[in-house]
């Protein structure tokens, strides 16, 4: 897959850069604004499909890097999995209990395991969307040739 | 409210006939982002902003994932052809069609009026759930504390889907 | 009343096509079409007149809030179809790479 | 025993995503690993079984109610989900140790056991779920994986196939979520017990009337009952042997059975017309599933289209027994109707599970499925020709073997409860099941070969005799539970669960 002209990869660096810092934004006050894990995680996908398609790759590179999305998605659900059955060792001994302590409502740190459910959605979100690209994109490069 | 959201949904129905009619399949693809950007303006309008932004990324990752697959194909659908099967069969599904509409009707009749909604289930995840979870914005408290098993399941289907995708855009599927 | 039957005519426009086009883009189109009417009746269910949204602020004085669990649900159901419509995408680019076209009938199995 | 209900979602998910992360570091992790987990939900649904003697519940995030209403999700563990667990993890052990020796000529190994631990989790998780949009959800995560592995071999026939079902099982996802959606407009709760006490109170025909049509059909075109059937015969085809056992054997019914009779006798109030309904819907599956069987000449298609009309019986059973509660004059035949039509889906199970693996082993060593270039087998496959013929006689209805006995309580129901038509045409089919099955043995096993050399053909390899043998020796042993002291305490929960519909949800509320 070609790149595009110069600007176009300068103006993607930059606004690439932005829409990554939104999207950790987005996911780490999930609990206090709209938005949250889903919608973080696909923001970031969306600043890295925005640097592939701008800066081009070939098939040999983008296989190096499906490889490391896939693996991040699988431990950020691992992690959830690991952090509902948690639950199940400490305070409620429930499936799902959100067993932290809850903070003061309002502020960044609060709401117990809650901001910390929506930072590994985030992450799963976007190394399974950004999956889901390079795969087809891959699959486009190696079939054409 | 009610006015505007009509028109709204008037301008995505006619996006949608046109995106099942256009012949170039780009345009095709394209119309149907209108009509889900539409549906963003519907939830911002319904008071969702989350839905809000999640529909208008995922719009968008949809959009690049189609235009994609569209792009570097010769894009043109063929006509289908209006032979007597093809119009029978077009008869009979607006007989259904007319019938299912006919049936909402008359389902929809007794039911709650927009913005008569009263709660039951989620007078739980609103009154008093900020004590109870922590977290100001109400659908997270939802999504990740009363029911955050279903965001469990949620998660682990794009995980499926990513997989699943890995799975068949494998080159070879066996060994030779 | 009508916003509702306004949905379900665009739900029945995705049904539409389902029924009656033949290629493989077209057919998932549709499909998301569906999804999106569902998702507009989801959420125009939990809609309360004078709700504000449902993210509580301690300055305002006991507001009423829309119903937050038909979002949830439809937050979920979003993502059940960017799930969907990306397994859709994966078959219909190799069955493209197999047959060169998008087109069911120039498939063989498929037709029916 | 409530501790584990969870667990039965948990552990294969958490098995799936190691298997991904690990199975590229150490080699062989997978084939290892995966058995093992089903092995182990396997032994703790049996531990489930012989441990219930009521409906248990788990409320996940210790949410349970608030005034009287559940507002979390609940996992209920009652009779007849528990027979569905111990279906489904049976069914799925014997199916990925068959895999291991078939498995091995695709690439990407690692990804399919990891995909069928995903399917098993989303089936774990649809007959667990008391709530309605989970029950979607993890319907979702079943059905997702399973389009991913109807088309695992990537060749034409499965890309083709996976997408005609993709589009079919997209369009009942979207009739199941409309029904979901309605219901929530009315009783604004998602508990299916809750849902059933909102409705006693109170609501419109036309309504009730749409919702269930919109179900019926959702579920219909799951479980592939004529005339939503288009799919299934070219997705169960095509897709690798271990899987279409999975597809035919329990994901049919758990994602399309399972929930239609859960909601239309725990959630919805028994009504006439809908029984009607489902027992004419049975009936046509029935009789145009086995003629179209009659018809095929590929191995596997014969065997799916006998799926829908094994799954005709299944549903007309469950619609007889509906009909009788209804009328309420006679509760023995009704007994007899749901326990016939419990019985029958446990055997099918069983019995078409075997036959998928057979023709999985024939295609396995012949590279075919077309019945006209076989022949002559059973002196050179005698483990896959002995199964094989023990599977059909069991789907035939011969005695000794289970089917025999389920369709003997089926017909016994029929004519009990005077419906001498159903009976007459429960024998016909059982008749042409016959005719079809003597076809498969005949051209497969018993004539003589049509020129090919025997010499070079070999039995499989042990991992897939051995799963035919256990379900050979199933097919016989599940015959017990024809007696009734057996029944009592395997199917009786079951039955229980769904005659006394009041059971379910004062069990819920009342927790």
């Amino acid at each position: 897959m070609e790149g595009m002209s110069t600007i176009v990869k300068k103006v993607t660096q930059l606004v690439a850069g932005l829409i990554f810092i939104y999207g950790i934004y987005i996911i780490l006050h999930g609990h206090l604004t709209p938005g949250g894990g889903f919608a973080g995680g696909a923001i970031i996908a969306g600043a890295f499909i925005l640097l592939i398609l701008a800066f081009g790759s070939n098939a040999l590179k983008l296989k190096k890097e499906v490889k490391g999305s896939s693996n991040t998605e699988s431990v950020a659900i691992l992690m959830v999995v690991i952090l509902a059955c948690m639950a199940l060792l400490f305070g409620a001994k429930v499936f799902f209990g959100n067993f932290a302590g809850k903070g003061n409502p309002g502020e960044l740190l609060s709401a117990g395991v809650i901001p910390l459910y929506n930072i590994f959605i985030g992450i799963e979100v976007a190394g399974a969307i950004l999956t889901i690209f390079l795969a087809l994109v891959i699959f486009k490069e190696e079939s054409s040739k | 409210m009610e006015l505007t959201i009509s028109i709204i949904l008037g301008f995505m129905i006619i996006g949608a006939i046109y995106a099942l009619h256009a012949r170039d399949l780009l345009s095709a693809v394209i119309a149907m982002g209108i009509v889900g950007y539409g549906l963003v303006i519907c939830f911002l309008l319904l008071k969702a902003p989350d839905l809000a932004i999640v529909q208008i990324v995922v719009e968008t990752i949809t959009l690049v994932i189609m235009v994609a697959v569209v792009l570097d194909s010769t894009r043109k659908e063929i006509e289908v052809k209006a032979d007597r099967r093809a119009v029978l069969n077009l008869v009979v599904a607006f007989i259904i069609f007319a019938g299912l509409f006919y049936f909402f009707l008359l389902a929809i009749e007794s039911l709650d009026p927009l913005g008569t909604h009263t709660l039951r289930m989620s007078e739980t995840y609103v009154n008093g759930a900020v004590e109870k979870t922590g977290s100001v914005n109400l659908v997270t408290g939802v999504l990740f504390d009363f029911r955050a098993y279903d965001t469990l399941g949620e998660a682990v289907i794009l995980y499926t889907a990513a997989l699943g995708a890995l799975t068949l855009l494998r080159l070879k599927g066996k060994k030779t | 009343m009508i916003v509702y039957i306004l949905c379900f005519v665009l739900f029945l426009v995705g049904l539409y096509g389902i029924i009656t086009r033949r290629n493989l883009i077209k057919i998932a189109i549709s499909l998301s079409i569906m999804e999106f009417s569902i998702f507009l009746i989801l959420v125009l269910i939990g809609y309360i007149d004078q709700g504000v949204a449902p993210i509580v602020d301690p300055e305002t004085f006991a507001p009423v809030y829309v119903d937050p669990l038909p979002q949830a649900m439809v937050l979920t159901a979003i993502v059940i179809g960017l799930a969907t419509t990306a397994m859709l995408m994966a078959i219909a680019i190799r069955l493209y790479r197999k047959y060169n076209t998008f087109d069911i009938r120039e498939i063989k199995n498929l037709r029916g | 025993m409530n501790a584990l209900i969870p667990l039965f979602v948990a552990i294969p998910l958490i098995s799936a995503f190691l298997i991904i992360l690990l199975g590229k570091l150490v080699k062989g992790f997978h084939k290892i690993f995966a058995p093992l987990t089903l092995l182990a939900l396997l032994g703790m649904a049996l531990f489930a079984f012989s441990g219930l003697d009521k409906p248990s519940i788990y409320s996940l995030g210790g949410w349970s109610t608030e005034g009287g209403i559940p507002v979390g999700i609940y996992m209920v563990l009652d009779g007849f989900s528990v027979i569905m667990l111990c279906i489904i993890n049976l069914i799925g052990f014997i199916a990925l140790f068959y895999s291991l020796s078939y498995i091995s000529k695709y690439t990407a190994e690692s990804n399919y056991y990891a995909l069928f631990c995903l399917i098993v989790a989303g089936m774990n998780g649809v007959v667990l779920s008391g709530d309605l949009f989970n029950l979607f959800v993890f319907l979702e995560v079943s059905v997702i994986s399973s389009y991913a592995l109807v088309a695992f071999g990537v060749g034409k026939t499965e890309l083709e196939a996976s997408f005609k079902y993709q589009v079919l099982g997209g369009l009942a996802s979207m009739l199941i979520l409309l029904a979901i959606g309605l219901i929530y407009w009315q009783t604004k709760t998602l508990n299916i017990a809750d849902v059933r006490n909102v409705l006693d109170t109170g609501y419109s025909k036309p309504y009730y009337i749409f919702i269930q049509v919109l179900l019926i059909s959702g579920f219909g075109l799951k479980a592939a009952i004529i005339p939503f059937h288009a799919w299934l015969p070219d997705a169960h085809s095509s897709a690798p042997s271990p899987i279409s056992a999975m597809l035919s054997g329990v994901l049919i019914k758990a994602v399309g059975i399972y929930v239609l009779i859960r909601l239309f006798f725990n959630m919805f109030v028994f009504s006439h017309e809908i029984a009607v309904v489902l027992t004419t819907l049975g009936v046509i599956s029935m009789v145009i599933g086995s003629l179209l069987a009659i018809m095929q000449w590929d191995v596997k298609r014969l065997l799916a289209y006998s799926s829908i009309s094994q799954i005709g019986y299944v549903v007309m059973a469950f619609g007889m027994g509906m009909i009788l509660l209804v009328k309420g004059d006679n509760p023995a035949a009704a007994t007899l109707a749901i326990a016939g039509g419990v019985y029958h889906m446990i055997n099918h199970s069983v019995f078409k599970g075997l036959l998928f693996l057979n023709a999985g082993a024939l295609e396995h060593r012949l590279d075919t499925r077309d019945l006209k270039k076989m022949g002559g087998l059973s002196s050179v496959m005698p483990v896959t020709s002995s199964t094989s013929f023990m599977a059909s006689m069991s789907i035939s209805g011969i005695p000794p073997f289970n089917g025999f006995f389920s369709k003997l309580i089926i017909i016994i129901a029929a004519i009990n409860g005077k419906f001498y038509l159903l009976a007459i045409l429960a024998v016909v089919v059982s008749i042409i099941t016959l005719a079809y099955f003597l076809k498969f043995q005949r051209y497969a096993f018993f004539n003589k070969s049509p020129g090919k050399v025997l010499d070079k053909i070999r039995e499989v390899p042990f991992p897939m005799s051995f799963s035919m043998v256990i379900l050979a020796i199933l097919c016989l042993a599940m015959s017990l539970l024809a007696f009734p002291s057996v029944s009592d305490t395997v199917l009786q929960p079951a039955i229980q669960v769904l005659m006394q519909s009041d059971l379910y949800t004062t069990t819920i509320i009342g927790y």
